[in-house]
């Protein structure tokens, strides 16, 4: 059970994780992540490429499913405008294994931070905007898969 | 005969091209991304300037990633964008 | 900020993974694990020892506190006896940096199953009961950190 | 001077025992986990049988792991239990 999901409006991750762990596996990981305020930050903007980003998700989420004897994985990534301490990503998998299920979740979020079309803007509170560049650490994240 | 190409742009190459999208007629003879920036570049300015440092620029090609050396063949649609910084 | 938590009665994960995304760190990452109905199993009943659990689980978190640079750690575990699809346990923990976050919940999911003193026993549908024996690959997963 | 420490059985050894602890009074000499082990194996049949098997037991004392070659030097309680297999 692949889902992935973009949009706008905040989501109820304690929700999709519950309906992950309804799937009667054993092992449920997932990762959230969150606007956080690296120095003057005071909101994200997050553009995407709607018509590729359903497909990118959706191959890595497939991608994962045939490595890992997973039962369901959710892919859930917000767009547009957020504030400090929004969520903005979740990625959530149910193996009946813990160690796939926390690998695979750990691999998706690697595959998704340079391999699906989104763009992040910081906004700083004296009102500039900066596009954020691409960070070797996720490169070599990707690469160890 | 020319084709018509659709090119999408995002992030800071959109900001600065001014545009989101455009559909560009492709000479018959063009064949890779490269080909396409370079005559792109000499059109006008901007252009230019964007395409000045193209370690800094990622493509896609009918929505899946690829490298500047692909060719366009049938390809609908071309994107241009800074590398990913999702999630 | 580490709270563990033993009790009998089921937890609402949702919730306390929701506290710990609001301290405001960019990277939350969980793991729960449910009974799961291997074979005939219909049941899963947790003993321990109740002096020790709360000092095993509190040093397993302090260390992980110790090892990455966290915001924050959950743990929260049941005891007594839980039905198909219940929650068993749930480890999560904050960070700025996601792999700080998956490492580190991986970790404290892998030294609770051979460092904190609960036991399992599975209920089978014919009435049956067995103690669930130490897995070789628990072991092996602690040993790899 | 006789010392008393508590004994406490978890899981298939308290099963087996038919208690889940008792207070035993130590013999001054007694040293390590396993002389004790060897001291109640000679008590009881019940005993004999549970500790048959000591790579299939664990042991903490006060609350710490420890291996079977521990002193109890002095530690009140005694934890003796098969491996923990919880999460």
């Amino acid at each position: 059970m692949i889902k992935v999901e973009v949009y706008a409006d905040d989501f109820d991750a304690g929700f999709e994780i519950s309906k992950l762990s309804a799937l009667g596996c054993g092992a449920v990981a997932s990762f959230i992540g969150l606007v956080r305020g690296d120095g003057d930050v005071e909101a994200l903007e997050l553009e995407h490429y709607p018509v590729m980003t359903q497909k990118a998700l959706r191959d890595i989420a497939e991608t994962a499913n045939g490595r890992w004897p997973l039962h369901g994985i959710t892919i859930v990534h917000r767009v547009g405008k957020m504030s400090l301490g929004e969520q903005i990503v979740l990625v959530c998998t149910c193996s009946d294994h813990r160690s796939a299920a926390l690998d695979s979740c750990s691999y998706i979020m690697d595959r998704l931070k340079t391999g699906a079309p989104f763009w992040k803007k910081q906004w700083f509170k004296d009102g500039r905007s900066e596009w954020v560049e691409e960070r070797q650490s996720d490169l070599d994240a990707k690469g160890r898969w | 005969m020319a084709r018509i190409l659709n090119i999408v742009y995002f992030a800071w190459v959109k900001e600065r091209l001014g545009k989101g999208h455009e559909a560009m007629e492709i000479p018959s003879d063009l064949d890779t991304i490269s080909d396409l920036v370079e005559l792109l570049s000499k059109q006008a300015p901007e252009y230019k300037s964007v395409f000045a440092d193209l370690t800094k620029l990622r493509f896609a090609l009918d929505q899946e990633f690829t490298s500047i050396d692909a060719s366009i063949n049938s390809a609908e649609e071309l994107a241009i964008f800074p590398p990913v910084t999702g999630g």
